[in-house]
């Protein structure tokens, strides 16, 4: 199955990205094609490379990072909601781009499946 | 075509296991991730509305988040069943349309 | 709003419901969450917007947001029909509950009940609530 | 010694409202803020238990954010009193503490 | 935790109520409340923490979080002792509305009725609730 | 009277930022002193100078920044809360600055009323 993934909060706040997160490991150790992984509203804190939290709490951001990068999963952080929000290029982790609201519509008609993550 | 709903707030703070309850069809599911888990006890002032629709549509809760908030002992509503997050992903196939009540 | 090409795209058509469950200002979600029907619009793709729970707040006529310093979006529903999303519904029950009427809302919608929400949610390819 | 009690959630949403009336003592202020500004409508599925503690409890909701949501012209609960921000920080002077229900 | 220095601060007593209404991991206000309570408590302030609503799960003992990958931050209540937090109610109402009793606890705490928690509410200077 | 304020949410994503700067601007313009303004959780992020949201809406990091220097009014971000979620001082905005919790607990003993806004 081709699956899309919609992450609509950030890191450490709520639990979303922690269980977006746990969804799409389990959905490629199951051999499933993840579309992409779009992070929008508050999710595109997820791509926050500066963010340090204590060393025996997980790190959100490196999850996704090492994900993306080591089973080529797009992570897609919307460029308007980035904006907003203060993230651009330069906070950027390895693995993560920013692009339009275009890319969540294509993952939806790509994918078999589109599971939003959020509050 | 019937669809997978995900309820993921503590029925006790929110009203959207109720919305989602209300709305869901029969021979759809209900999978409770997160603080939705909640919904899963047994014995509490949210469970009868639950626990109502047992058997017109299937209730699951994912096993993580029960453990993580300490309900692994607590007796959970009758017909739930726990999955794990290789069983979200199966459900998502399973079913035609993922609808997440956030 | 953003750049992209509409002819760019040349894919299958798929059926997008948009089920919005949240009151305007108070978070952000309405306001973000019509950029992305309007998007999806612009892909061509058949798209319904629903209104239940407290998503029926967001189309209420009269906004008046200048005394809390915030942008009034709501004249952007009606931009909906220039982009062509013609399939606009608001639940009878959410509705009732919050003591509103059709004729309380910024554009014409068709109201449905509850139970005919739920057979039009089961026909979808796509849900993305906000 | 009375509290002033703020409340920014939507009834039809979240159980902060009633979370908050079960604790108001008498005496005390409920005050409606943002999407909490929808518990002071009349005639909804929300405004009996709103309306009931009317007269025990003073009941405020902050005019900006009602007007934001459209609902100047909608019949608001008996006793309700509309304020500004400026009014916001005179109830925090008058009360002895602000207790959010977040 | 941070750093600061006791013995720099030398002002007045307060009586601070921190009040816990949010079920934990769900969300990180259980969390980063709990990190505000114990600096509170090292200014030599009058600490009262109160449990209500979903708060009560806060302190649901058997917490088991490695299936989630989160940090089972439920041992640090038994901390509050040490640093003189002795002041800890939880709600009636809201235990039995959840099906909780004293036994499911993970820390001693004294079980007040919502009326008297309003009570102790009323005689506080600074209320913070997470 | 002297007054702390507690915010609990980042900009843009809930109205609580809105709400504590409108009130914040009313208590100053009352002639009442502000001992403090503590952004803590996702609070932190309105301190991101480089929030860039549509020229037609309001920019919070910016409202806050101007009030804070024109009124001498003390923004202070929670040092935990900010490192976890990847705000340091390079991201600051002008008229913030970054430091311990133990500032909040002194901002509730010093005023005499501390008022929290949140999700």
């Amino acid at each position: 199955m081709k699956l899309g993934i919609l992450v609509n909060e950030g890191p450490f706040t709520h639990q979303a990205s922690d269980t977006a997160y746990q969804f799409t490991k389990a959905a490629l150790e199951k051999g499933h094609e993840i579309v992409r992984v779009f992070f929008y509203h508050d999710g595109v804190n997820n791509s926050n490379k500066q963010a340090d939290p204590p060393s025996d709490d997980r790190n959100l951001v490196t999850l996704w990072s090492e994900l993306g990068q080591e089973h080529g999963v797009e992570l897609v952080v919307c460029v308007a909601a980035a904006m907003r929000r203060g993230i651009n290029d330069d906070l950027l982790a390895a693995g993560f781009k920013i692009s339009g609201l275009g890319q969540l519509v294509e993952a939806g008609i790509i994918g078999d499946r589109l599971v939003t993550f959020g509050d | 075509m019937a669809l997978l709903h995900t309820v993921n707030k503590s029925p006790f703070e929110r009203n959207s296991l109720s919305d989602c309850l209300r709305r869901a069809k029969n021979g759809s599911a209900v999978l409770l991730i997160e603080d939705g888990v909640y919904g899963a006890l047994q014995g509490t002032s949210a469970s009868d509305e639950i626990s109502s629709r047992d058997g017109s549509i299937k209730l699951y809760a994912l096993g993580p988040d029960v453990d993580a908030r300490g309900l692994s002992e607590k007796p959970l509503i009758d017909g739930l069943e726990l999955i794990d997050y290789a069983g979200f992903v199966d459900l998502v196939e399973e079913y035609s349309s993922v609808q997440s009540w956030l | 709003m953003e750049d992209w090409e509409e002819d760019e795209f040349d894919g299958p058509v798929k059926k997008f419901m948009y089920v919005n469950r949240k009151a305007p200002y108070g978070t952000v979600y309405a306001l973000e969450g019509l950029e992305v029907v309007l998007i999806t619009a612009a892909f061509d793709q058949d798209v319904s917007l629903v209104f239940i729970d407290d998503g029926v707040f967001q189309i209420k006529k009269d906004q008046e947001t200048s005394g809390v310093n915030m942008k009034n979006f709501s004249p952007t529903y009606r931009a909906l029909e220039g982009y062509e999303v013609e399939k606009v519904y608001a639940e009878k029950e959410s509705l009732e509950a919050r003591g509103l009427s059709e004729e309380d809302l910024v554009i014409p919608v068709e109201i449905l009940s509850a139970a005919e929400i739920s057979e039009l949610m089961d026909t979808q390819d796509m849900i993305v609530s906000f």
